[in-house]
């Protein structure tokens, strides 16, 4: 679909059905009554272009891709202040994992948006041996934005690398190896599975 | 009283060399005290944390969680499962509550742990150190252990998010929890009162995609442990504990303050208090040293 | 055990607060035989809290004293106080009701001269203003009390206090060896009246009821506001006695929140619009109203008023749940924080004391009732069959305004007549 | 009647006795007051002082009591006599408690109390014991105007009580609005459904009740008479009438939807696919589940709800009030459709959402649950192609909707019959039967029931919802205030109960509220009366008529024993039999009025019982103090002050008046509605009085006093003896 929905199909529930059909939680998007309490309560707010509440009723509206493409969703700190405080209950954290998910899935979410990338490394990180290996991530991290800003950011975290390493609470020869599980082939089988479950489950809008 | 028995889930930041490793030595001597028998899940993996979400999607990220449970009630049937970081417990606890909610997705999960020959049913408790304490214990019973006081000692209980919330701990108030605030008083240590950011996020999810966010949710905790004239903090958590401490060097950099505030975690207050010394109490993992208690556990 | 008469002609109401008396006055007024009870010692229950009404602003005392009035002329209607239902069997037309009487220690020779009260050192909170003052161990719950007689508290009991109590009374009223009753009586219908309570404002944690000191809940306000209050009907914060000028109402606070109570409590909003008038009443130009809203509730006819406040420049409409409340150690104000939804904008608002407008809770919990009565899941007395000859009226029915409750208990009253009438045998 | 026998009983308790000489009261009561027995009593209100009296009622033949102790507001129980007339002489909250218990203050105090003995014993000399009228009559029969929800309620409950109901409907079908609905709001728990109206079955019930007569197609062309003997003439569409008797009325005329095409930003009338509620309703009634389907025959995919429609604005010709029921009826509506067809997009465009109540948030809840939609949005226009043009309040952003079908939620106009105060009808008993009259009364002062604004038929709607200004005659429904089909129903089941209790009041000859109970009427001296017609006019209560001599015919049943009429009376032939131009007017003239030299002036204060004397008392509780030279009269209302009363006191060298009644004006707070109202017109001539006497202007005043006022009661006191220091004593001291 184009840009934005089509002005016929505004306040439509056509993306609302697509939100509840495919996106984590969503069938909760419709029960909230717009009180803001989510939008106040983030740790983040202010790095929010479009609080929850605000995009539920942007889902609402039908404004698709102002919502898919938006990178607030990705300012999650995951802190639960807006779950247990919503007076609807809804799980407004894992609905904003889902729709930023969903985004990024589709292809459509911001290109560079840091937590995006951050998060495709840690999976990666995690899922191929089972456990994080933290060394392995940070660098890669260091360097997800290209190998220039990656060496600026490393020679700014160096002091703190050396703090841990100091404390013993990293070590260079996790670089070689590291932790992992045994059964590496069985928990690629499940992943494998439990993605293939999920893409049979996605509707198409 | 008799030894007391736990599946264990120990999560990736508690490994060797990993940034939570002197979290573990320091659990490892608190359960040495209070004779609590910790069982490590076989081959555990990791949790994805919050953050799995973006590339893991829904059932990936519960199919983790629900491999770990899975090797518990095979290994570990009839303990509860227990957890040190906050993240790992969340993480567990999140995906227990929804494959028993929800037909569906119990259903889907086991078809996924089907390819690796396991089968899930969710049927142990998901708890978190600290409710072993204070459920299966209790502050009195956890007093008795005392041998050092850490009299003279002012420490800002820093709860923080995943411990807190959306379960937190029974009978404990999302915006207001005490508990460690009593355990502090346990050890015979002083709580700050009214510890402004006791429950406030410190950004650890986007420590490193997004710092400069997460250090000025830093910043404001430490000021406010500083307000509240407290010596050091303690925290449940491992990712708060990292988070807090490791970044002041550039958070007095950028906003031009002088922050040395040491960040613990309740194990190693509690290891120094039963008399376990400085690296048995997982003191030496500390990058910034908490004087005080050091100058205890060196007593 | 105390005497009372009673037939399966008699209509018993339980609370004796707006409903509870309008439901036996006007029962009463149609000839029939009417017992109320009310636990407290005096009737008037929440009203006699409230300093002014919406959307009228007149003053609850005013309808209190017509119906004292009517109270005090009617002997068809037999007023107990102090007294409590613990036990009720049978069916419509019979009902058996265990009473227990608690001991006011002071008997009807009582002038309210006040000598006991001045005699008396000890005090306690004052429940009339919810426990914002103290009173004395001997009191008159307030200036408009009825019956117009003096308490002793039985704390005061076995102590000195008591004693001096007594030797000061000239009339001999006080009699320290009161002992509590009980009685039973048989009744055809009852009216269950017994009201509500406010949401306890402690359980509100974002909100820090119990941790700022000025914050403070809407049923306080009122008695901040009142003449007969604590504070003479200025408003005084609590940390400082300042007068707080600038003033934020917080509403459902309790309310439409599945964390709290779920319902709606329907008068939250026009008792906040209200308040917001004490405000520019007592301070003029000075005086700041906010109130943070997700719906304005000023439902029907009295809409009209929210138009008036709205149109006050003073009184600002912000349309959000306030996400939580800090306190600035430095001014003592608490520092509101959220986000007004209409159009995304953030604040942080420091006002010089919160008013929380708590939600109303049956007061009653849902397993509480002496019999079986249908209640749904907020506690509230539902009209069915099966309760028989149990109706229930005004804010056990339902969350209302005071003048739906008097609705409610108009036709509460005739629904037990009904009853009583055919226990009569006078049907048809 | 036997002779007068005045007893004075003077208290010496709580401090009466110490602060005051009671023996020189006493000497008062005898010497002066020329009371015929006069004790003292050091506790007068014990079971042994109560006993005194009620000895002297029995065996010295005493009938006139004046108990000179506290206010008549304490103590009622324990003075309560069978058979005399009695009053209360307040030495205790009006004397001692107001003055402080100093020697320089010690003259001037008992100088109140000799007054108030005096003024007491007077009292009683002037009054007799109200015997209750001898035209009391008794009917059982309630009338209800209005076979909707409301009017089937009230008389399938009236007549559940035993009481025979007539009930007129003007269509041929009762059921009224709500019969015209397909289902209503949930009225029960867990309130997630729409339900059947049940209309039906109340129809079944009423046809099933030998009780109640139904007269279909049929108005009210005429009403006359009172409480207890109403006579009402009942005419079908065809003109035959029959009168039928009845005790009491029950008004339940219910409301008309507010015309949409006034509404012409909404396109209603222009575009097809607008409706209203109502006719959506309607719509589905006649449907009966199947697919609702446009005029055009297109199937509704999509519908858009604008709620407020016309409701909550101050534009012309708009509705300044919210109907209440709308919110919760169009999430009710939305689900006829997501019910049968989830497919189907349903959106609330609202900017407050009104669902209160248990029920309320719970059936708001299940709406979003079955997939209705809401947005906080301002509408400002509806095409004529069914765009629905509006600000999105949340996003901030002017937007628009293309919808299938548009629902206006317009509001509830109530049918309320004719504006009696807009449409003068100074012409008794002359109007011709008029269709907008619901009731079509023969009253002098109109044919319906006065409005409240917004033109509901209200009065003291928070306190005592049912009052309505014309006694006997109770309205309910949306004719009162907005409201839902279960709140309907309440306030029948609440309106029948009144009607009973008007029944049985008139059977007695007793007062309806607020001086229930009360047996005294009003009664005139037709021979000196001269047809000024200000009493049939200034009634609150319509409760006077003319005769063909246009003298007044006073209607007891429906008199609330206000007073207002003899305030009124120029000529002063109104009175009570415990209340009159005497009892006020012989107490005032008979206290002691010291010489102008004295630097002692008098005080006059006439005080609303019900707020402004209460408010004194509790100032008193409080020790609050004012003038010793005030002398304080209760009055019913302040409408019931006649002017001559004044007249009389600058006359006797009063040096102030002050009177004090409730708010008037629209949120009158006056029990009576107008009597304070009617008080401070006649006041504002009293002018002319005072310069005609040569008197200053400032020596009368005139106060709005509220019950909590218990600082300010006793500082407008002060401020009147301090207006008095300041132009000087009066001259017209003797």
């Amino acid at each position: 679909m184009s840009a934005n929905t089509a002005v016929v199909e505004r306040y439509r529930n056509s993306f609302l059905k697509e939100v509840e059909a495919n996106v984590e939680e969503g069938q909760w998007v419709k029960m909230c009554m717009q009180c803001g309490v989510c939008s106040g309560s983030c740790p983040l707010g202010p790095a929010w272009d479009h609080p929850p509440q605000e995009i539920f009723m942007m889902i609402r509206a039908g404004k698709r891709d102002e919502v898919l493409t938006s990178s607030s969703m990705w300012m999650c700190t995951s802190c639960y202040n807006c779950i247990v405080r919503c007076p609807r209950e809804l799980p407004i954290t894992h609905i904003m994992h889902g729709l930023a998910n969903y985004a990024h899935r589709l292809g459509i979410a911001p290109k560079n948006q840091p937590t995006r990338k951050f998060a495709k490394l840690f999976w990666d990180n995690l899922s191929k041996k089972g456990r994080v290996n933290e060394l392995k991530l940070g660098i890669a991290l260091y360097f997800m934005n290209g190998l220039v800003s990656g060496i600026k950011t490393a020679l700014k975290m160096a002091p703190l690398g050396i703090n841990m390493v100091k404390t013993k609470r990293m070590s260079p020869m996790e670089y070689f190896g590291g932790h992992g599980i045994k059964d590496t082939k069985g928990l690629h089988a499940i992943l494998k599975k439990a993605r293939e479950i999920e893409a049979a489950k996605m509707q198409k809008f | 009283m008799a030894k007391k028995e736990y599946s264990f889930y120990p999560g990736c930041s508690s490994q060797k060399a990993a940034s939570g490793s002197n979290y573990q030595v320091s659990v490892d001597s608190m359960c040495d005290v209070l004779d609590i028998q910790l069982n490590t899940i076989p081959d555990w993996n990791c949790c994805s944390a919050s953050i799995g979400y973006a590339e893991g999607g829904e059932l990936p990220r519960l199919a983790l969680s629900a491999r770990n449970m899975a090797l518990s009630e095979q290994h570990n049937a009839g303990q509860d499962i227990v957890a040190t970081c906050a993240a790992c417990w969340l993480a567990t606890r999140e995906t227990k509550d929804r494959l028993l909610h929800s037909e569906h997705l119990m259903k889907e999960t086991n078809e996924a742990l089907a390819a690796a020959g396991l089968n899930v049913k969710a049927n142990q408790n998901v708890r978190h150190m600290v409710e072993v304490l204070i459920e299966d214990f209790g502050y009195d019973a956890l007093g008795k252990h005392v041998k050092k006081p850490l009299e003279g000692i002012k420490i800002a209980g820093y709860v923080g998010c995943q411990t807190n919330r959306p379960f937190g701990i029974q009978g404990e108030s999302f915006e207001n929890p005490k508990y460690l605030d009593k355990l502090v008083e346990t050890m015979g240590a002083e709580p700050v009162e009214n510890y402004q950011k006791k429950v406030s996020c410190c950004g650890g999810a986007l420590a490193f995609s997004e710092p400069e966010k997460s250090q000025a949710l830093i910043k404001d905790i430490i000021e406010a442990a500083y307000d509240g004239g407290a010596d050091m903090i303690v925290t449940p958590c491992p990712v708060c504990q990292m988070n807090v401490e490791v970044y002041q060097d550039q958070i007095n950099s950028k906003y031009k303050t002088k922050f040395k505030m040491p960040v613990v975690y309740y194990s190693t207050l509690m290891s120094v208090a039963y008399g376990k010394d400085f690296k048995q109490s997982g003191l030496d993992g500390q990058v910034i040293a908490p004087n005080k208690l050091n100058a205890i556990a060196k007593k | 055990m105390a005497e009372i008469v009673a037939t399966n002609q008699t209509i018993l109401v339980v609370g004796g607060g707006i409903s509870g008396m309008t439901a036996a006055l006007e029962a009463a007024e149609c000839g029939k035989q009417v017992i109320l009870v009310e636990k407290n010692p005096t009737v008037g229950g929440r009203v006699s809290q409230l300093y002014r009404y919406f959307p009228k602003l007149c003053h609850p005392t005013c309808g209190m004293e017509i119906n004292l009035k009517r109270l005090r002329a009617n002997k068809n209607v037999r007023l107990m106080t102090m007294t409590e239902v613990t036990g009720v069997s049978g069916d419509a037309g019979n009902y058996s009701v265990s009473l227990k009487i608690n001991p006011r220690f002071v008997n009807e020779n009582c002038t309210t001269c006040g000598a006991c009260g001045e005699a008396v050192d000890v005090q306690f909170d004052d429940e009339h203003n919810y426990g914002l003052g103290q009173r004395k161990g001997a009191y008159l719950p307030h200036a408009m009390a009825y019956p117009q007689r003096y308490v002793i508290d039985p704390r005061i009991i076995g102590t000195a206090d008591a004693d001096k109590a007594k030797s000061a009374c000239p009339v001999n009223a006080i009699d320290l060896n009161m002992k509590g009753e009980s009685a039973k009586l048989t009744v055809g219908a009852i009216i269950w009246a017994t009201g509500w309570r406010p949401f306890d404002a402690n359980k509100i944690q974002p909100y820090g009821y119990d941790r700022i000191a000025n914050v403070i809940t809407s049923v306080e306000f009122e008695r901040l506001a009142d003449p007969h209050g604590p504070t003479g009907g200025k408003i005084l914060r609590p940390s400082d006695n300042k007068e707080a000028k600038n003033i934020a109402f917080i509403q459902c606070a309790g309310s439409r929140d599945r964390n709290y109570l779920k319902h709606c409590s329907r008068i939250c909003c026009m008792a906040s619009l209200k308040q917001s008038t004490y405000v520019r009443e007592k301070f003029g130009d000075e005086g700041k109203a906010s109130i943070y809203y997700i719906d304005i509730r000023a439902i029907d006819r009295i809409d009209d008023f929210h138009q008036m406040v709205k149109n006050d420049p003073n009184v600002t409409f912000v349309k959000s749940k306030v996400a939580r409340i800090d306190e600035d150690k430095s001014t003592g104000n608490p520092v509101l924080h959220g986000v007004n939804t209409e159009g995304y904008q953030r604040y942080a608002n420091p006002h010089d004391l919160v008013v929380l407008a708590v939600g109303m809770e049956p007061s009653v919990p849902v397993g509480d009732f002496p019999i079986k009565v249908t209640v749904n899941e907020h506690g509230f007395i539902e009209q069915d069959e099966s309760n028989g000859a149990i109706f229930a009226a005004g804010c056990s029915s339902d969350a209302l305004d005071v003048n739906r409750a008097v609705q409610s208990a108009t036709a509460s009253a005739l629904r037990a007549i009904q009853v009583v009438n055919r226990a009569a045998g006078m049907e048809g | 009647m036997a002779d007068v026998k005045i007893g004075a009983y003077i208290c010496k308790g709580c401090g009466i006795g110490d602060r005051l000489d009671t023996k020189q009261l006493a000497q008062v009561a005898t010497r002066d007051a020329k009371a015929h027995v006069v004790r003292e009593h050091d506790f007068l209100c014990n079971a042994d002082g109560v006993k005194m009296i009620q000895n002297d009622i029995d065996s010295e033949g005493v009938n006139r009591v004046a108990i000179c102790a506290c206010s008549r507001r304490a103590k009622t129980e324990a003075f309560r006599f069978e058979g005399v007339a009695m009053t209360r002489a307040n030495l205790r909250e009006g004397v001692i408690w107001v003055r402080p218990a100093t020697d320089e203050a010690q003259e001037t105090t008992q100088e109140m109390a000799d007054d108030y003995i005096r003024m007491a014993v007077t009292e009683t000399k002037f009054m007799t014991l109200p015997q209750g009228s001898e035209k009391a009559t008794y009917n059982r029969h309630i009338l209800v105007v209005g076979g909707g929800i409301s009017g089937m309620t009230a008389a399938v409950e009236a007549a559940k009580t035993g009481y025979p109901v007539i009930l007129i409907e003007k269509t041929g079908t009762l059921g009224g609005s709500a019969g015209k609905a397909w289902r209503r709001i949930p009225q029960k728990a867990p309130y997630a459904n729409p339900e059947d109206t049940g209309v039906a079955a109340l129809i079944k019930a009423i046809e099933g009740n030998s009780q109640i007569k139904v007269h279909l197609n049929s108005t009210l062309t005429k009403t006359s008479g009172a409480p207890g003997r109403f006579a009402v003439d009942i005419t079908t569409e065809s003109g035959s009438t029959t009168t039928e008797n009845v005790g009491a009325i029950i008004q339940a005329s219910g409301y008309t939807e507010y015309d949409a095409s006034k509404l012409t930003e909404f396109s209603y009338g222009k575009a097809k696919n607008v409706v209203t509620q109502a006719e959506l309703d309607a719509m589905a009634k006649a449907a009966n589940g199947a697919p609702l389907k446009n005029k055009d025959g297109k199937e509704i995919k999509s519908v858009a709800f604008v709620q407020c429609a016309g409701q909550r604005s101050t534009k012309e010709g708009h509705l300044n009030y919210c109907s209440g029921h709308c919110c919760l009826d169009s999430v009710k509506q939305a689900m006829y459709f997501k019910d049968a067809n989830p497919a189907i997009d349903t959106n609330i465009i609202y900017t407050d959402l009104r669902t209160p109540g248990a029920g309320g948030e719970d059936f708001y809840r299940s709406g979003q649950n079955k997939g209705v939609t809401f947005t906080k949005g301002q509408v400002n226009e509806v095409t004529t192609d069914g765009t629905v043009k509006f600000k999105d309040l949340i996003l901030n952003e002017d937007t628009e909707e293309k919808a299938d079908l548009v629902v206006l939620a317009t509001g509830m106009v109530p049918n309320s019959g004719v504006d009696i105060e807009v449409v003068k009808q100074d012409e008794p008993g002359q109007w011709k039967s008029n269709n907008e009259s619901v009731l079509n009364l023969d009253y002098r002062q109109g044919k319906d029931i006065p409005l409240l604004k917004q033109g509901f038929n209200d009065s003291h709607f928070i306190c005592f919802p049912y009052e309505t200004r014309r006694t006997g005659i109770y309205t309910c429904g949306p004719v009162r205030r907005p409201m839902d089909m279960e709140q309907a129903m309440e306030d029948a089941t609440g309106a029948a109960l009144k009607a009973i209790q008007a029944v049985e009041n008139a059977g007695q000859g007793r007062a309806a509220h607020p001086r229930s109970g009360d047996l005294s009427f009003p009664s005139f001296r037709r021979e000196g009366c001269t047809q000024c017609k200000r009493c049939t006019v200034e009634c609150p209560f319509g409760a006077i008529d003319e005769d063909e001599q246009r003298f007044p015919v006073f209607n007891e049943a429906r008199c609330r024993r206000c007073g207002t009429c003899m305030g009124a009376c120029p000529v002063r032939v109104i009175s009570f039999e415990n209340y009159s131009v005497d009892t006020v007017g012989q107490q005032l003239k008979n206290i002691d009025i010291p010489d102008e030299f004295s630097e002692k002036p008098r005080i006059l204060v006439l005080a609303c019982e019900n707020d402004a004397y209460p408010a004194l008392d509790m100032a008193a509780m409080r020790k609050i103090e004012y003038s010793a030279f005030a002398r304080v009269i209760p009055v019913r209302c302040l409408g019931s002050v006649n002017t001559i009363w004044l007249t009389d006191a600058l006359n006797s060298g009063y040096d102030g008046v002050v009177l004090m009644g409730c708010q008037k004006g629209d949120n009158y707070q006056c029990h009576f509605v107008k009597g304070s109202e009617m008080a401070h017109y006649r006041m504002s001539k009293v002018n002319d009085t005072l310069t005609t006497l040569n008197l200053e202007t400032e020596r009368v005043a005139t106060y709005e006093v509220a019950i909590t006022d218990i600082e300010r009661a006793p500082q407008l006191i002060n401020d009147m003896a301090a207006t008095v220091e300041k132009v000087g004593m009066s001259p017209f001291k003797f």
